[in-house]
């Protein structure tokens, strides 16, 4: 590593102490992002936010309010319209020791940023050994009625390009510790925030700023009949709809991978081999979804095990609707999910 | 800000077709009707999303699409209902696409800002900026492939002016000589992104030394300076001597959407604005020249609003759409 | 469709006639390429190319040699380097009549214009009813030595996004008949040419330009034992040790799915229903490749017919190495494909 | 093409410190003695692909990678080995590199141009072009950030003025006010394509309007040209002041690479330019000086052939690298 990386940074001076915003007794997954980024904001001054309108504006959904004013120009800063741009004056204030969080104002704009991502980002540490820590933080997903270029799932943009991490937090709590995480690793990493859980979500107490290590996923719902492994909004509704078919005598275990890139294959593995049957859910699109990478992968690892095929819920293929009774037949519904677990556990 | 390059084209009516300046004075004031119920109607929860109106934008919108011939090419913004409804879009058609209505030209598969009609020469854009951009010097570039005397004008935001899709489309136009006109809509703010932010630039014109073209910035309030612009700019692209851009500057009057408070403006700027609103201004000089006169003044406004409560009344009272075939027509046959 | 955009192109004058390239008498894959593109723009005014070095210079790979002559500059266009900018620029004369066909130089720099493909191109006929009829050719995939950034498979970055279509031909037959579809499909259209095949592969003899249909796979070597899913390079490989297992007393069916979207599902299913085995195969890396696209359909159109699980072949989740050794290693070698065929057959 | 801003620097050699000269004049002799060996390695079918040279780049290269500090940063393209080995790049790494040599920089994981050691603040880019420029945006920015006074000195070709990566970086640098230098290496051609098709713009300089900063071309082939511009630049980057554009104006006297016969080539060109041999022209200059002598020019030419000599018996006789830990280091701890 070069010596010029060693962080040279002068201490940082807090303008404002305290947090940069106010917590409620149960934060929502809103105020999780942005706890955790203020938190490591404070911890480490290399550390800042670069996207549009975060400064004064507090960033189109909030998460950076208050943060212009408690840590100045220098660290919370304000772009033009240039998604290629900044993305690559991340990675080159990374390179020379700088942890760059960078937020896409919705994650369809990092469409415009696809080029540098994979080539400029991803592949760097491989081809150099330097190293390249970036943090890319996307409101992604519908159920807004934001149509279909508001509303895109993106991880299978990226799924598939060696060298991102990709990070898809489902519980306000899991969304500051993996974040933290995120910062931390010093590998560019894509951090997708369910936006139609910003506020819609909340944790069910304080909120721990314990880094949570990328790469494990979590039983959120134990179970013994089938198998469940989803991520970010499915992990709520899993649990739900887990509860519910419980009461109908069928046990359901979800498994929340929590990030996509690296899999915790093991723990998928080590359900469906209890359960034999697995479904495997979320709101992107079907087709090469990265339920299709759990499924082929489940199938490779659990053959034996299986009483049933995997099954892939996903939303259909095409874009995102924005009028209501479209975008409804579009992305799963609950009642769907839950007959197609009925299907596959009692088959 | 962008200093004007010339004098407001309003000083004379001298030479200029009074049944003409009677039906852009019609348009702009048909633009604000229907927004100022749009705005009605987001408050009063009957929009999916939020509402982006062209509050101060008229004089633009409308001045630039008035330059057109109807087999011309558009590619508008968000800012431009008035280019539409200049080109025959019906007002009921948009309040549909902002409520996700089957009657909305997507079908409400699309929905909000995203109305435009190829049937009326005019590009339904995604929400990427200024992605039609490039998209416009694509269909300059069928018109000049097939012999056509026809033109497209593109418009684009001040914020957008930093973007990769700015910068290719004016460099592929200008090195091809496509007949394109580049209208940008200076209001001085990219949602909360102040001017300076965006560009650092004196002017959004000087943008156009960068590709060897002309540039011209002109007050964006007063609707003959905008014609007299673009006019010239259509007439260049038409006779086959290429693109040009033509700045217009103006205040985004409401907030970028109507959810947002925009209470990051300078307050000094609103003062500034209030005393030009692009109706007004144009309705004065149309009756200090004598092409107008208080009875017809009155008529057109009142059309105007009987026009916008129906379309209200209508888009209120049309279906929602049916979810049945939604898996249809990802591709075309 | 609005009335403008009826084909109003004056009939183009071919300034010199005959093909723009002479064919040898067993055409290479290259030819294939252009006598198609040949073929399609002497019958439609309609259609032109556009790219990077595609006019005096024939392009990079020299697919468009001999089209300047023949064409003329105003359908044989060079460009800017600015692959955002003229791929909007198809999309525009594509929704006005015109048929474009974009040459991308190297299909690592398709990243550069992936937001106007995947957000302009792809989902705007569903959006509006809109024709957009752009073909865009790429020259893709490695063992040519020339690295992370020059030697990438893109079908992964695309085949998740709703409205385009993916033609990856494995012959110059296929190459020739499916370009010619995919020109005169009104759909955007990602048509990947193997760059290593252009000049190894030849046409068994003259080439018809009859268009073959998209989304109709092919069983190019017929077998009993396993079936080996594949496409683009895989298919002559496939081919090659499908013949050598059978001295071995290993069948092959040997199924080129030829286009990934859409995907001719009943084919793949019947060959795998017939032989209870299955190995899928393809030059990009394994995670999130196509490969578990298709594993993961397999296993739930033909679960009960599976004797073994469904193995995926593709290179190791690395970038492409520029040294033969490293390469070699990332990218599939037929003799470890061989041994996975002959292990899953046997198993 | 682009004419020049100011006459050539060369006119005097007053107030310069010949000790810098001599070395300036050094590395652009090794640096052709270097490329004119790998030409032979790749006629003799020692390297992996093609190979790119920097024939009449060494001026621009050299000349502006002289004007930075060992501290500062450098994001160099496929024309510079002259602004590498200014920075202490060994020659026989670099063949390493177009051999894919186990002891290239990239240990034949990325191979050919892509050889920039970060240790020596030199950013190793991809092929996207002109991808560097944005990091170099951010290199710079992380000096800004951290109150130092170090610069980033960028390159990019004439042909990728084109694209996003050069304007959204020019947008970001002029208005966050970024210690950046934008060196254009304009040799006339992009790959096959000719500059008009390139740019419409009369100088590539001038696209320095677009963003509010100094542009200025000069006479790529005069090495002392080169610095004074680019020594301006820098200093006012260093001062604070921003970025600014440097055009250089040159010729590719080689192929795009040495696979390509570049018959596309105006003749005309090749005649003027082979009368602007950059070394040879400094050389002379130094000369006429007296700056240096017959016998010191015979020694650094003989010195810089003994050094690319035996760089190249060293690397034709590297390991090629060992593929076992080839899944490793995809992820940094
Ligand atoms: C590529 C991209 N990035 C971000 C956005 C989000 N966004 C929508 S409008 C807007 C501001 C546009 O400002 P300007 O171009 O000045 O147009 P205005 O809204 O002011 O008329 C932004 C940032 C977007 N639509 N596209
Ligand atoms: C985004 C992108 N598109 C296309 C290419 C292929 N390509 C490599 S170099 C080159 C020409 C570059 O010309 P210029 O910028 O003038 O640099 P020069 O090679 O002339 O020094 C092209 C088209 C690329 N590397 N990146
Ligand atoms: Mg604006
Ligand atoms: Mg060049």
């Amino acid at each position: 590593m070069p010596t010029d990386t060693i962080p040279g940074t002068p201490p940082a001076p807090v303008l404002r102490s305290g947090p940069a915003q106010e917590l409620s007794a149960n934060p929502t997954y809103l105020e999780a992002v942005g706890a955790a980024l203020d938190h490591e904001m404070e911890r480490d001054p290399n550390v800042f936010i670069i996207g549009e309108d975060v400064g004064q504006f507090g960033g189109a959904f909030k998460v950076t309010k208050g943060f212009l004013d408690k840590y100045g120009p220098r660290r919370v800063v304000d772009t033009p319209i240039a998604e290629t741009g900044f993305t690559g004056l991340a990675a080159g204030a990374a390179l020379v020791g700088l942890r760059p969080v960078v937020e896409f104002q919705f994650a369809d704009f990092i469409s415009c940023a696809f080029d540098p991502i994979i080539n400029v980002l991803a592949r760097h540490h491989w081809r150099t050994g330097d190293p390249m820590p970036v943090t890319m933080r996307a409101p992604f997903g519908g159920r807004l009625r934001a149509g279909p270029t508001h509303s895109q799932s993106v991880e299978s943009y990226f799924a598939h390009v060696p060298g991102l991490k990709i990070v898809m937090p489902g519980t306000p709590e899991d969304a500051a510790g993996l974040l933290i995480s995120s910062i931390r690793d010093n590998n560019p990493t894509l951090y997708l925030e369910n936006k139609y859980l910003y506020r819609r979500l909340r944790a069910t107490g304080p909120l721990s700023m314990e880094p949570i290590p990328l790469g494990v996923a979590k039983v959120v719902h134990p179970g013994k009949d089938i198998t469940l492994v989803t991520y970010s909004a499915g992990v709520h509704q899993g649990v739900e709809i887990a509860q519910e078919l419980d009461k109908e005598g069928i046990s359901v275990e979800v498994v929340d991978v929590r990030t996509l890139v690296p899999l915790d294959v093991e723990t998928i593995v080590n359900s469906v081999k209890k359960t034999s049957r697995c479904v495997v859910l979320h709101e992107a699109a079907k087709r090469l979804g990265y339920g299709a990478e759990i499924a082929a992968t489940i199938q490779e690892e659990a053959f034996w095990h299986l009483d049933q095929p995997v099954v892939r819920i996903g939303a259909k293929n095409t874009p995102t609707a924005t009028s209501p009774p479209l975008e409804d037949a579009i992305i799963p519904q609950p009642a769907e999910i839950a007959e197609t677990l009925r299907k596959v556990a009692r088959a | 800000m962008s200093k004007t390059d010339k004098k407001a084209g309003s000083e004379t009516l001298e030479g200029r077709d009074p049944e003409l300046l009677r039906r852009v004075y019609e348009v702009m004031v048909l633009t604000r009707a229907v927004e100022d119920r749009m705005v009605a109607m987001y408050r009063g929860g009957d929009l999916l999303g939020s509402l982006y109106t062209g509050h101060w934008h008229e004089a633009i919108s409308v001045g630039a699409a008035s330059c057109l011939r109807p087999d011309d090419y558009m590619a508008p913004i968000h800012r431009d209902l008035g280019a539409h409804l200049w080109r025959g879009m019906e007002p009921w058609q948009v309040m549909a696409s902002f409520m996700g209505k089957a009657t909305s030209p997507t079908g409400g598969r699309d929905g909000t800002l995203h109305y435009g009609r190829l049937d009326l020469g005019i590009y339904n854009l995604p929400s990427h900026i200024p992605a039609n951009f490039p998209v416009a010097t694509g269909m300059a570039f069928a018109a000049k492939y097939r012999g056509e005397d026809k033109v497209c004008l593109a418009f684009c935001g001040d914020g957008s002016t930093s973007r990769a899709d700015f910068h290719e489309a004016l460099t592929l136009a200008s090195v091809q000589s496509l007949p394109n006109v580049f209208v940008i809509e200076n209001n001085q703010y990219a949602y909360s992104t102040p001017l300076r932010l965006t560009s650092h630039s004196a002017k959004l014109s000087d943008k156009a030394v960068a590709y060897g073209i002309p540039g011209v910035t002109v007050d964006g309030t007063d609707v003959l300076a905008v014609r007299d612009a673009v006019g010239e700019a259509v007439a260049r692209a038409r006779a086959g001597d290429g693109p040009s851009i033509v700045e217009g500057v103006t205040m985004r009057m409401h907030g970028h959407a109507e959810h947002d408070p925009a209470d990051y403006v300078l307050k000094e700027l609103y003062e500034e604005y209030s005393k030009k609103d692009p109706v007004e201004l144009f309705e004065n000089v149309l009756l200090k020249g004598g092409v107008l006169d208080d009875d017809t003044v009155k008529k057109v406004r009142d059309d105007a609003r009987q026009l916008a409560i129906a379309a209200r009344r209508k888009a209120l009272a049309d279906p929602m759409p049916e979810p049945s075939n939604i898996e249809e027509g990802v591709y075309a046959d």
